[in-house]
């Protein structure tokens, strides 16, 4: 009959309707998780060319060297970071997170690289977080790494720091070094009991693997440099062992 | 000392965050439960011609599945603006969800069973736990995947109209998905999946089609050999 | 010297335990060349009709097989509850063994070779040698994995009852199993297969009834009639 | 001496240029094909946009829909390749390839079956390329997608053109199915012999193992329509294998 | 002295093997273009029924073969003893060589292409340098994957007729291959994937035959069933 | 009836060995944990020289362990001669406790600790659960992977004697491997890992020897070889 | 026909570029074996002092690399703007040229090869054939792994000025590779090693520096002990 | 008929093939078993000097292993021509075995062990069964890889002149080697791993040299400790 055809009539637009509603759910998702994919790229880019400048420091130009990375650093938040907060505001911020998980997660490792190198202290989620805190618009819930994309980045940490002890073994800042080597072992022995609580914990296995050689890369670097200064002492006659490493004097070379 | 101190609260959020999800798991171990005697249930509609009492049946189950993910949201609840952390440990069950409510749906109705419906058959559309609109829409494609079995033996059990209505709905569903811009995604893979269902669907039509079998007619057995009808 | 003793010891024990392992894989090995030769001869019922002295020749066979399992069995008598340390060398074998045996079963009885009368066919149903229940399960997978192609050939060759009496076979046979709440294994997997088993029996039995070809109805052709079967 | 002394500053701050130039050098490399990378996504989702939109092509609505189609399509076009050409003026196209192969792959991908719809033809390259010609600088030298990303567009083309067929044998268009048979056979054919020659054919080698299986997904169709057809012909009566796959008349329904 | 002596030995010795090898690499690539030409010919097949000039063409490049089959002898000849040193560089485009010629000789013929045969088109029948049997029995299953496919095609085409002939020919095939007793090797699997190309052409042969589709139009009946002729 | 009635009792069955499952599973889990809190206080000998405080720590959790395996041997007491059906279920972390029993053990005492100890310390001598002598020997295994970071860390702090000992250790270790012929499994491959430790514990006493540094500043000379003690 | 056309036009194009490649690779292929001739010059020098006439030996191959560059720059120059196209087919062996460019030249003048010198000394500074800047730094990294061995075997030879030479002209290196900002890619892998190098040439330096060991005291065997000198 | 009588043909080859395998797999074990007592014999070199009568011990092994490559060849001369058809499945442990071999030879004679030396000692250079070369190449290769290791056991131990000697052999042999155009595979990678082992050795070379630690001096416990002076 017809009215029974007029319900097949209503029911088939009321489809239509209702799947125009889904298409474009689906199409702003689709779009935002873009936009939000090249925001993040952008984190990861600027924020290994932080890393890079922190690794620029040397004995003497510590000073001017750090601070150029905090300003860079101060700038990613500024610029890219902020460009990340502003295409999630109003997200669920776990929809999209591996749309963004590893632009954070160098960001987090930029960050906490710098703090260390300045104070050779870690830098917490936390203080992190806070920094973050102004880029929101306060209309919205604010935009905060979350613990896990923090985790991530720290256990990335360890890899610069042993970059950083060979080259600081080199310019014979063997306390710094030695610091490096605690502060390492220090983070790879508090996650080792955070890894089987982990939301997906086998990715932060192989990261944990990662992790142990370069601690165990800066423990060999810290044994060569014992054992040769042990043979040293009674060559120089000195116990100050680390003194044959300091740097060479400019007129001897 | 600081550093330790806030491994350390990381460790108790992160256990917390794990009893959460065993809480979670164990809902969705009912759900999984509760959907498999639905299901077996329904699997009867392959072997006979669906009676309200089979149906009914199925439906005393929706109550405690609401009830299910009514606890669910309590869950939830605790973990504010986390939903989407935890949601793999319960889409796929939910899918299965969406899928047989909306089979049974349209076995009552003949229509579609909105993503509206579904929620509130769940008790989802209040507050901040919903049902994701692709899992709804994945559940659909799975409906649509029992589609060609149920016209078969529909078919063969002698309903020879069932094959018109199954055509006719599966026809619009597919016109409706075909709206969609998808990801190469899960759901995209599933939709590819509905193309067949509606050629298998029209298939049968047609065979019964042309041999004139009509809705009122006898059981196929009763007939006599096709070359002579 | 302790320390050389005790690897002595394991020395000791770790080429025992080699040297069992090679026994069972000669005794396995020729568990499997018998069920090649049983196979062949049953792969013969998709090209015929399935006569009584193709399965007497395959029958044959289960003598030998029960030899073979009894010697299996002295030999795992030596270590007395390490069955299961050892059970993955005869495993996949096994497993082969119950779905001829349970196909065989099948086509002379038409019902199910139940766990105990295949442990009973292979000697296996005393002392602490038995047929471990998952095998047997998987094992009647593997059957129903051979019945779509049975059925389609036998209804190539003229006999249009077979999908009837297969549809209610294998639905029974999927129904028991439904009830087992099966872990995600190995099995739950190969189960999850017999679900399109099921299917396309269903397909073939639509097939022969929308045709009008029925058990007693006249052949296709003018071929001996299948009624009689 | 301080002669010695004088020539070494000298190379040591002309080493130090130097590599201020190379790492200028790099770092707008860098900037570049992120750019690059970026502009190509965009032209990856809106190119499969303009796919799904031909795929709602009925047998009441082509016109419609293919039209719609090729404007999104110019618009990919105008929009997305332009910027893609823009970016990579005065590059060497071939250095940044990697960069921008998914997206120019998906473009011809859609753009071959928008015409293939249309015309029931295949958009060649140099047509294509004639396209791209009025979006570049005329002072650059103007891009023109090279023939292996051509031809690893046209062997994802085989995947839609399965999915066209199973939809359009769905709604009766058997004549036009087959054409597709033909077409996504004629294809693999001819890609057949290139394969061997490709700069680096393992990927392809996969691809053609993924379009054969297209191929015979079409055929399996065609095939089922046929021997369905064959049987009913005594049925109806009726020569024309085709008229009982007709749409339905509405009425029915 | 000695050592530099013994160095420059090895040297020269590697050196010839190595341009050796080269020389083979050659002459294999010319057979891998060559077969990719008959292939490209023979795909002509699945497009209409194959007609003699499209075997034709693709039969004027045995000679081609025969020829360069000579030349890889030749080179082979040069190294006593050595063939199977060097047999992983030609192995894999020989077996393609042999799935060809197999697959045009049935189309042909009807029947299997013998080794013999296969040897004595490639001109390998004499000497030392032969078809080596594993290589052979390889092209075989690869020429099996094809059939499938070609009897799809050929029943859409129109010939009703193919797919009881092909069974018949793969049916046979796979029973000769069953009485090997194969290794657990590269051929094992490749012959294991022939039960999927016979079961799908019993399908087609199913699907042909429960339509009665004949021909020459006869009810099936009247027409050889596969297993008797 | 019968089929019914033989899957009812399977599902019996196959729901206590999933009980039984999940008991093992929450038992391990407690191991698992466990024993990561004996490896995060063991983690702090790579930083000083262990002291008695240290050890004392990690030595306190070797009651909770036994107290575990008293537990977990309790649930297997229900299925007799099963041992080797769930061994999988924890075994890896069976393996781990080994390790770091014994290299605790050694820390302590200089010396190997023994199948015996091992399975005293765990409560496990007694009765039908044992310590399985492949875990024991993987456990082994890993215990040596951890040497050459502790002898370099040692070194670090200062204790020159060290290298000796644990070479000395480590070469007698690798020794008594070496008289078991082992198949080509897990263990073997962990086995072909010892060389690469004994290669750098050696590396690294040559390092100290080769300065002539000494435990207590005398020449080495007036100490002992390490092959004589 | 139009499609044919295209793809036949395709297959001319894509076997030019083939042939081009293989012409590429035969220059390549002398590259290869020229630096390798130069390397096995320059082994040399870890066997004795550097003397001007082993460079010489080594420096008459430039010209041939020249002339090679220059043969590959005009197989290059038929397909204009592909320079990049085919990069990958002579990256890997220019990076060794560059290594050994400029571990000579700094043998020669003890200061670093520039890359428009290193392009000069390749004839590769004019037209569109330049030098790729990554492949001239990665070539430097090579050229840094080779310093801590020449180091090594200098001061064994008697030579205790060039580690600090070399140290001094790594230092230097090391810091101008720091201002780059590099990817996560084989340039980034190789610079990290070259800390690596400068730490053991360091080692090296202070080895012979508190062993009071001068540039031209007595060779280390002639020299007394060195706690007397 | 033909074709069955060519597949039975095929049969019996396939299994005197595998029997024949059987037999070399047979062998190749015991080969295998008793390298791996001859490798336990030599181990203790790197405990302590290297002793006649250590190096008696593991050569009289050789008669053993001559005995069993006799047993090879006579197993091989049935299949005439088939060398390197079963080549492969004794590479390995030949390989191995020339690695002793020249590891012992240079022991007692500070001298490569020649091909035409090693084919001797095994019995090989009649016939038509002989040492393949790049086997033996390889086996040098992993004899190299066994000399850093010795030579710093040695130095250790206080045998400072081992290094030098070490050292000349391995340049010598490194020289040699580079003559040789080797292709892209598994013994250039291992050749490739010898420069690492060359490295090593002047490494230790060095240490001992820059200490003044000569081999006409006192051992290091002897002489006065170098830090006293
Ligand atoms: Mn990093
Ligand atoms: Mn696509």
């Amino acid at each position: 009959g017809s009215a029974k055809r007029a319900r097949t009539m209503t029911s088939e637009s009321s489809m239509k309707d209702a799947f125009g509603r889904y298409a474009e759910y689906l199409n702003d998702l689709n779009d935002k998780r873009e936009r939000v994919v090249k925001a993040s790229r952008d984190v990861t880019i600027n924020s290994k060319k932080v890393i890079f400048q922190v690794h620029r420091v040397g004995k003497h130009n510590r000073e001017e060297v750090l601070e150029k990375a905090e300003k860079d650093l101060a700038s990613v938040t500024g610029q890219y970071m902020s460009r990340l907060v502003r295409e999630l505001q109003g997200t669920d911020f776990w929809k999209l997170r591996r749309a963004y998980t590893p632009g954070v997660q160098e960001y987090v490792e930029a960050a906490t690289f710098c703090k260390f190198c300045k104070t050779g202290t870690l830098l917490n989620l936390d203080e992190i977080n806070a920094t973050l805190l102004p880029l929101s618009d306060p209309s919205f819930e604010p935009l905060q790494i979350n613990v896990l994309d923090y985790i991530l980045g720290l256990a990335d940490l360890t890899g610069e720091l042993m970059r950083l002890a060979i080259g600081r073994i080199s310019e014979g800042e063997l306390e710094f070094a030695e610091k490096i080597c605690r502060f390492a072992r220090d983070i790879y022995r508090e996650l080792t009991l955070l890894v089987p609580h982990m939301d997906d914990s086998s990715d932060m296995k192989t990261k944990m693997d990662t992790m142990l050689q370069s601690v165990i890369k800066i423990e060999n670097a810290c044994f060569s440099v014992h054992v040769r200064g042990s043979e040293y002492i009674p060559l120089t006659g000195s116990i100050d062992s680390s003194s044959f490493l300091l740097d060479m004097p400019d007129n001897e070379l | 000392p600081s550093l330790e101190k806030q491994f350390e609260d990381f460790r108790v959020q992160l256990q917390e965050s794990g009893s959460l999800r065993e809480r979670i798991r164990a809902v969705v171990m009912e759900i999984e439960s509760t959907t498999r005697l639905m299901y077996a249930s329904l699997l009867l509609v392959h072997q006979s011609r669906p009676t309200p009492e089979l149906l009914e049946k199925a439906k005393a189950q929706i109550g405690v599945l609401k009830e299910l993910y009514n606890r669910l949201a309590e869950v939830l609840r605790e973990c504010d603006g986390q939903y989407y952390r935890y949601h793999g440990d319960w889409r796929s069950e939910t899918q299965t969800v969406v899928s047989l409510l909306a089979f049974m749906h349209w076995l009552e109705t003949g229509s579609l069973l909105m993503h509206s419906e579904a929620e509130e058959k769940l008790g989802l559309n209040n507050s901040g736990f919903g049902l994701d609109i692709e899992d709804y829409l994945v559940g659909l494609c799975f409906m649509s995947n029992e589609l060609p079995r149920y016209v078969v033996n529909q078919v063969t059990a002698g309903d020879y109209d069932c094959p018109r209505k199954v055509l006719k709905f599966l026809t619009d569903l597919h016109a409706a998905f075909r709206m969609l811009n998808l990801r190469n995604d899960f759901l995209r893979k599933k939709f590819d999946g509905m193309k067949y269902d509606l050629r298998r669907v029209e298939e049968v039509y047609y065979d019964v089609k042309i041999r004139g079998l009509t809705a009122n007619g006898d059981p196929i057995g009763e007939q006599g050999n096709h070359g002579e009808s």
